[in-house]
């Protein structure tokens, strides 16, 4: 099936099974590796992109679904590679180790102060909670998030 | 994490949707996807086809009648759910929604998906039985009621030979993944009545995480408590007052299923624990 | 997982007895049963499509009697491959003349599923092996009627009314109920 | 919610970088995703590999047919048991009989050992065309019986895994140390401990395993992609395997998401991928899916403590312990039997007793094989001591802190001999006990635990602490198997001043997060007097570039160690030959009238006299025309750096057998729910001690992730089978976990003792999380005055303590 899709910017039209998730669509078809995958359950979030204005996991949505949609991803939050405060403060507060959630972890928290500009600890753990980091424990993603929040 | 073939169609109508499930014995209506997609995923079912529900903005919406009635179109996402000025009329319905998965999960999940998905660790099938909710069935088959076609949230539309029935969710639970909704049938809006005396309590795989076990009760005169995770359905429990209910879940003769999570002991005595809470909580409003 | 119980039939013994030893009307409990081909006497194997729900699971299934007593005991080994699962099922079920008349039968089952399906998890599968054995309990009733109607041994009492006691569960007429999706 | 609080004790200040909150530099690619983790790498017409995994636990393999599979279009091809058997030998085991016979091929020949094991692998155009394939692909099996219980393991009419070794038994070794019967004789009490059960999980990288293998038909030689986190290792493993040099295999790797010890044992799947790219003539790509991963990757080794024996005096101290301790393997022994052996880094714990002595032994169960997880045998073992002290403390009416303080090896017994001859290098754990009760407001827990009373809740306060042994003598290995030719260890850095002065640093080693680019900054820029920015640490490892040894990676609490030991080496070696350079061009200064400032070197005298290094690069890189034909001077330096290490008495099983021995006491307050045995962590501390810290903020995250994964360990992850040996917890969905709003507040402390061991003062740090598990074990044990025997406690089985306990 025809596929069209505008992400960071760019529009994409490619030629894709029904199948086909649209994890794998912006990994494998338009090359945009950012958006991980951990899980087969759709629990760790690490796929995490913005679709249409709205925080969704790109492992439990085909790629079919997502056509005429404008996706945001983690390569499109720093523009001109300058980064964003909030990618600033995740290296101010070594809120990423191996960085493998990181991409899903950012998605999130853009997603959240977008909606709340200075959220409390409870709010930053309540928009995180789909997001599985094995590496940081959290503590450090939530000072990062909330220093960016002040 | 890879899906066998399937096609895929994106119906304009619920009339063509329900065509598109009478047409293919092996569709199957794609709401929210949360928990199909990755059934699909370990390919422990397969569909033939996929008809996607979103986008049919009939489908979506929260209405409050001036009797306090809510209803809620089927393919309304816990997120719209939970930020709902009407929903508030029945402040445990976002409560509850609000401790579901996570944020992803409930931006795109939807409470018609939910309850249709009747998995037993699920929480909205207990609180639907508890509240007393009625379910809005449609099919292009035979009906006890031809649509109305008001054009209120989850109404079909005029003629076009669509039928309605409203069940009650007490008899729409049939099964684990099974429901009063039939071949050819979508489920289109669930209508709530007016109510504040409700609670919600349980004991979770962390925190807001998967119910090890869950009960929900309403209070209107006696108490009504829906249980889950005991059984493939709720399993309903009713009581004079929050003090009897340990007693009635006890004589409710639970065998609820043992997993890794619980024994079946363990998740029976979880049933009396916290039925008893969610009837104090539901009182004390 | 195991599953056990106790069933009355309004039918005699040698009736019951006779329904549980015959691979066609034993076929026909199955769930979602599309075919089956009798190999002798003590091998069968049926095509099934088991309804779970968000799908059929299409196996198939081959079952052998691997111990008998007649007219009380007898034991099955049952055996479902599928894309996605495997079954493994042994079942034993004891009769002996009910008190009220007719006959009880005791009877467990030692299921075992494997694979993706597998995966899923006992809080889902453990309800639906529960549903689908109460399935194959009342088709089994329906058989011993039949056979009672195709002029097996009267039962004691209940026959005239022609009809299963047992109601026919809900889901069975509609027993793959398409949903929409399933989200928590 | 975090409280960083540093120690009261005076923390030497650094100058420099070195001990500096540097931010990484590796940060930068990973926020923007553009991190090449293995899954990321593409090659034009890459066949994408699904492996057919075993649904049995123990079964015959009957018949394989792959004719259908390979008959649909798009597929590439097939690769099954039988053409391993053919075309590989057995991996190399480590070790001694009975163990030594097993034969453990990359794919299941013959016979299959646990649910999930690789039986056949089928190569498509892509991924979904594979695993389509992959169903068609027909196996029989004839079930067998299985083994899942390690307990019944050597029971006469057990299942036997492995024929060749005669039974189930892998390996077993008897410790003694000191004179056990003259402790019995001199305890006034034996504290008789049944049972003690440490559960299986692991930590659950967040990406799993993968690689992209190219085979190049001209050379022969194979290029792997993979995320493998001990390259060196899996040569080691692969090269007589696949009967070919090591020369012939090409590891690559760049970012690596998470690793744990989790990513050591993938060489039987990079074989089949191997395999495969030569086969096929194609790049083989194959992604390891969660499922994948819980079913067959890499469990931490579960394990059973019996019949354990205290020998104690009145006060609470103690003299020595014996114990049976028996150690589930799962299937293969793909990097066992050296857990037999890790252990004994640690054989004492952090306490002064002389006289141990444990059995132990390892069998094979029908489940996945056991590797290193992050702690590795040593956690298990540690677990077992804690859990012994407040056994003990329970059953002699003792506080837990006293009988800790009084038998902690001392501070000023440091450098301590432990009674098998690990050398503790530094520390003192009072003093962290110390800071760690502070942390948690000690002094007010008995008015908190009356407050959680009137609310309903039981509070319970627990102590965990651990050692963190680090850079592995691998000398240890003989005590498994005395054949070995193993001992020490060893990293490789190569630092290099380029043509237009850029600083080029390679590693040996394999990071997962652990900031190496940045630390290795940190060290190369304090030597050569200029800023972190000015030097470049090539990201990821490549084997190629022969910038590796035979211990090279990272694993085992060792780059603070051995990788900035070389870094160190190298860069001294650098700035020796920029001294020597610049004495030459300043015409015949000597080195010790010049040092090194600004980016450049100059005469201590006269800083007019300057040479950047941008004129030293070029000089020697691109007009050295003129130079003294004595001068040697390359300005690319590799430097191997050793620890001091003896190969350990294998008769005596003596020696020591790590080199640093960081340390990390956890505390844990819980409130029980006493209806319904549901807990909330409600204060947590975490202190460290792992000598100099480089890059202090680097340190603590470790120490918060360890944290983590021990809350999400001992609360809800294990990895739980079913009797026929079904894995229960296959994904995250029932294998949950922590996320964010698990997470307890935490207050984190550090206190620094210098290694007198090590180049910098440094200890391997990163693996201390076991102290979490056990303080979580203690606090239940505390809350609900029942004695805590297992190290996984769910809400389940803390109702069931509770109901014991009503019964009693």
């Amino acid at each position: 099936m025809d596929v069209t899709v505008t992400a960071n910017g760019t529009t994409y039209a490619r030629d894709v099974e029904p199948r086909k998730l649209l994890v794998h669509f912006l990994r494998d078809d338009l090359d945009l590796t950012g958006a991980h995958v951990g899980c087969d359950t759709g629990n760790c979030g690490a796929c995490s992109v913005i679709l249409d204005g709205v925080l969704v996991k790109s492992c439990m949505l085909l790629a079919v679904q997502a056509n005429g949609a404008s996706i945001e991803t983690v390569e499109g939050l720093a523009e001109d590679g300058e980064l964003t405060p909030l990618q600033q403060a995740f290296n101010e507060h070594h809120a990423l180790q191996c960085g493998y959630c990181t991409p899903g972890m950012l998605m999130s928290a853009t997603a959240l102060l977008r909606e709340n500009s200075s959220p409390s600890d409870d709010e930053i753990k309540k928009a995180l909670q789909g997001n599985i980091c094995r590496c940081t424990g959290y503590w450090n993603i939530v000072e990062a998030v909330k220093a960016v929040g002040k | 994490m890879l899906l066998r073939e399937v096609e895929y169609a994106k119906p304009g109508s619920i009339a063509e949707a329900l065509e598109l499930l009478a047409a293919n014995e092996g569709a199957r209506a794609l709401a929210g996807g949360q928990t199909l997609i990755n059934v699909m995923k370990a390919r422990a079912a397969s569909p033939d086809m996929l008809v996607d529900l979103n986008g049919l903005e009939e489908l979506r919406g929260i209405e409050l009648a001036g009797d306090g009635t809510l209803t809620i179109g089927a393919m309304t996402t816990y997120s719209e759910l939970m930020r709902s000025a009407e929903a508030k009329a029945r402040p445990i319905l976002g409560e509850v929604c609000a401790t579901i998965a996570d944020v992803q999960v409930r931006n795109r999940g939807t409470i018609g998906g939910n309850v249709c998905s009747n998995d037993p660790t699920n929480h909205l099938p207990p609180l639907m039985v508890a509240v007393r909710a009625r379910m809005t069935i449609a099919g292009a088959g035979v009906g006890s009621t031809e649509a109305a076609g008001s054009g209120g949230v989850g109404s079909a539309g005029a003629g076009a030979g669509i039928h309605e029935r409203e069940v009650p969710a007490e008899e729409f639970f049939l099964g684990v993944y099974l429901t009063a909704v039939g071949p050819g049938e979508l489920l289109t809006r669930i209508s709530i009545p007016a109510g504040r005396k409700d609670g919600f309590a349980a004991v979770t795989l962390g925190t807001d995480g998967t119910c090890i076990c869950n009960a929900a009760a309403s209070v209107n005169g006696a108490v009504r408590v829906a249980l889950g995770c005991v059984d493939a359905v709720p399993v309903l429990v009713t009581a004079d007052s929050p003090g009897a209910v340990a007693d009635a879940v006890r004589a409710a003769g639970l065998q609820p299923p043992s997993d890794v999570h619980a024994s079946s002991e363990y998740r029976t005595h979880l049933a009396a624990v916290l039925a008893t809470r969610a009837a104090e909580e539901a009182a004390a409003r | 997982m195991n599953v056990s119980g106790e069933r009355t039939f309004e039918a005699p013994r040698a009736t019951v007895w006779e329904v549980l030893n015959d691979p066609e009307s034993m076929a026909k409990t199955m769930p979602g049963v599309e075919s089956f081909d009798v190999h002798d006497d003590r091998h069968w194997t049926a095509n099934v499509k088991i309804p779970l729900g968000l799908g059929g699971l299409k196996m198939k299934v081959d079952m052998e009697k691997v111990e008998e007593r007649e007219p009380e005991f007898a034991k099955l080994a049952v055996k479902g491959n599928g894309v996605g699962a495997m079954m493994n099922m042994e079942t034993s079920f004891t009769l002996s003349d009910a008190d009220g008349g007719g006959t009880a039968m005791v009877w467990s089952a030692e299921v075992k599923i494997l694979g993706p399906v597998g995966s899923m998890g006992q809080r889902v599968l453990q309800p639906i092996v529960n549903q689908q054995v109460q399935h194959v309990l009342t088709a089994l009733d329906g058989q011993v009627q039949e056979a009672i109607g195709r002029g097996g041994a009267p039962a004691t009492h209940g026959a005239e009314e022609g009809v299963s006691p047992a109601s026919p569960q809900a889901y069975e007429a509609e027993p793959e109920g398409p949903t929409t999706s399933t989200e928590d | 919610m975090t409280e960083t609080t540093l120690a009261p004790a005076p923390v030497e200040i650094q100058k420099g970088w070195g001990g500096q909150s540097v931010r990484r530099k590796e940060d930068k690619r990973l926020l923007q995703g553009e991190g090449v983790f293995v899954d990321d790498v593409k090659r034009h017409g890459m066949g994408y590999l699904h492996f057919v995994r075993s649904p049995y636990a123990h079964a015959h393999i009957t018949r394989v047919d792959v004719s259908a599979a390979e008959a649909v279009d798009g597929v590439y091809g097939t690769l099954t048991g039988e053409e391993v058997a053919a075309l590989t030998e057995p991996f190399f085991q480590i070790s001694s009989v009975p163990g030594a016979n097993v034969k453990d091929y990359s794919l299941a020949v013959g016979k299959v050992r646990y649910v999930g094991e690789p039986v056949v692998a089928v190569v498509a155009e892509t991924r979904e065309l594979a695993r389509d394939a992959s169903e068609l692909v027909e196996v029989e099996y004839e079930p067998l019986p299985a083994v899942i219980d390690a307990r019944r393991a050597q029971d006469p009419d057990a299942p036997v895994l492995h024929e060749e070794a005669g039974g189930n038994l892998m390996w077993s070794g008897l410790y003694s140390w000191g004179d056990l019967d003259a402790a019995f004789a001199e305890a006034d009490r034996v504290v008789r401990i049944p049972e003690l059960h440490f559960h299986r999980f692991n930590s659950t990288p967040l990406e799993c395993d993968g690689a992209l293998v190219e085979f190049n038909r001209g050379v022969g030689q194979w290029t792997i992609h993979t995320n493998n986190q001990f390259p060196g290792f899996a040569a080691i493993m692969m090269g007589p395997a696949m009967r070919v040099g090591l020369d012939k295999l090409r590891f690559v790797t760049q970012d690596i998401g998470g690793g744990f010890g989790n990513k050591i044992t993938s060489h039987p799947q990079l074989v089949v991928c191997c395999l495969l790219a030569r086969k096929l003539n194609r790049p083989v790509q194959w992604t390891e899916w969660r499922t994948d991963f819980h079913l067959s990757m890499s469990h931490g080794n579960e394990r059973w403590f019996s019949d354990t024996e205290v020998a104690v005096k009145d006060d609470g101290t103690l003299l020595g312990f014996r114990t049976k301790a028996l150690d589930d393997a799962g299937a293969w022994l793909r990097y066992e039997p050296l857990g037999g052996v890790i252990w004994a880094q640690v054989t004492p714990g952090m306490y002064r007793w002389r006289h141990i002595e444990l059995e132990f032994t390892q069998v094979a169960t029908n489940k996945a094989p056991v590797s290193p997880n992050r702690g590795y045998s040593r956690m298990q073992h540690l677990w077992f001591t804690e859990r012994v002290i407040d056994i003990v403390a329970h059953e002699l009416g003792l506080d837990p802190v006293e009988v800790r303080k009084r038998n902690y090896v001392r501070a000023e017994d440091m450098p301590y001999e432990t009674p098998n001859g690990c050398v503790y290098d530094s520390g003192d754990y009072a003093a962290m006990l110390d800071l760690a009760l502070e942390l948690v407001g000690y002094d007010s827990i008995p008015a908190r635990r009356a407050a959680a009373k009137e609310r309903g809740r039981l509070l319970g306060v627990g102590i965990g602490s651990t050692l963190d042994s680090g850079t592995n003598n691998f000398g240890q290995s003989r005590l498994i198997n005395p054949e070995l030719q193993f001992s020490g260890n060893n990293e490789v850095a190569t630092v290099k001043l380029d043509i237009f002065g850029e600083i080029v640093v390679t590693l040996g080693t394999t990071p997962q997060g652990q900031g190496h680019e940045t630390t290795a900054a940190q060290v190369v820029a304090d030597i050569l007097k200029c800023s972190v920015d000015d030097v470049h640490v090539r990201a990821g490892h490549d084997s190629y570039w022969n910038s590796h040894a035979g211990f090279s990676g990272t694993y085992a609490s060792q780059f603070a160690v051995t990788g900035l030991g070389a870094v160190k080496g190298a860069t001294e070696m650098l700035a020796a030959e920029i001294k020597k350079l610049a004495g030459a061009v300043f015409g015949g200064v000597p080195a010790d009238a010049l040092e090194l400032a600004d980016g450049g070197v100059r005469i201590k005298d006269d800083h007019d006299a300057f040479l950047p290094f941008m004129a030293c690069g070029a000089i020697v890189n691109a007009n050295n025309a003129g130079l003294p034909e004595d001068l040697d001077v390359t300005l690319n330096c590799r430097y191997v750096y050793r620890p001091p290490f003896e190969v350990p008495d294998v008769e005596r099983k003596f020696g020591n057998l790590t080199l640093t021995y960081a340390a990390q006491v956890h505390v844990a307050v819980v409130e029980v729910d006493p209806e319904t045995g549901a807990y909330e962590i409600v204060d947590y501390a975490a202190v460290d001690d792992c000598g100099k810290r480089i890059n202090p903020q680097i340190v603590e995250g470790q120490v918060m992730g360890a944290t983590a994964q021990a809350i999400g360990a001992a609360i809800h992850e294990v990895y739980e089978y079913d009797e026929d040996g079904n894995l229960l917890t296959p994904n995250f969905y029932d294998y949950h976990v922590p996320h964010s709003l698990d997470m307890p507040p935490l207050a984190t402390g550090a206190i620094e003792s210098p290694s007198p061991f090590t180049p910098l003062g440094t200890k391997g740090m990163g693996e201390g999380g076991g102290a979490g598990i056990h303080a979580i074990c203690a606090a239940i044990q505390d809350a609900t005055g029942q004695v805590v025997t297992d190290s996984h406690n769910p809400y389940r089985r803390v109702w069931q303590l509770l109901q014991e306990g009503a019964r009693a």
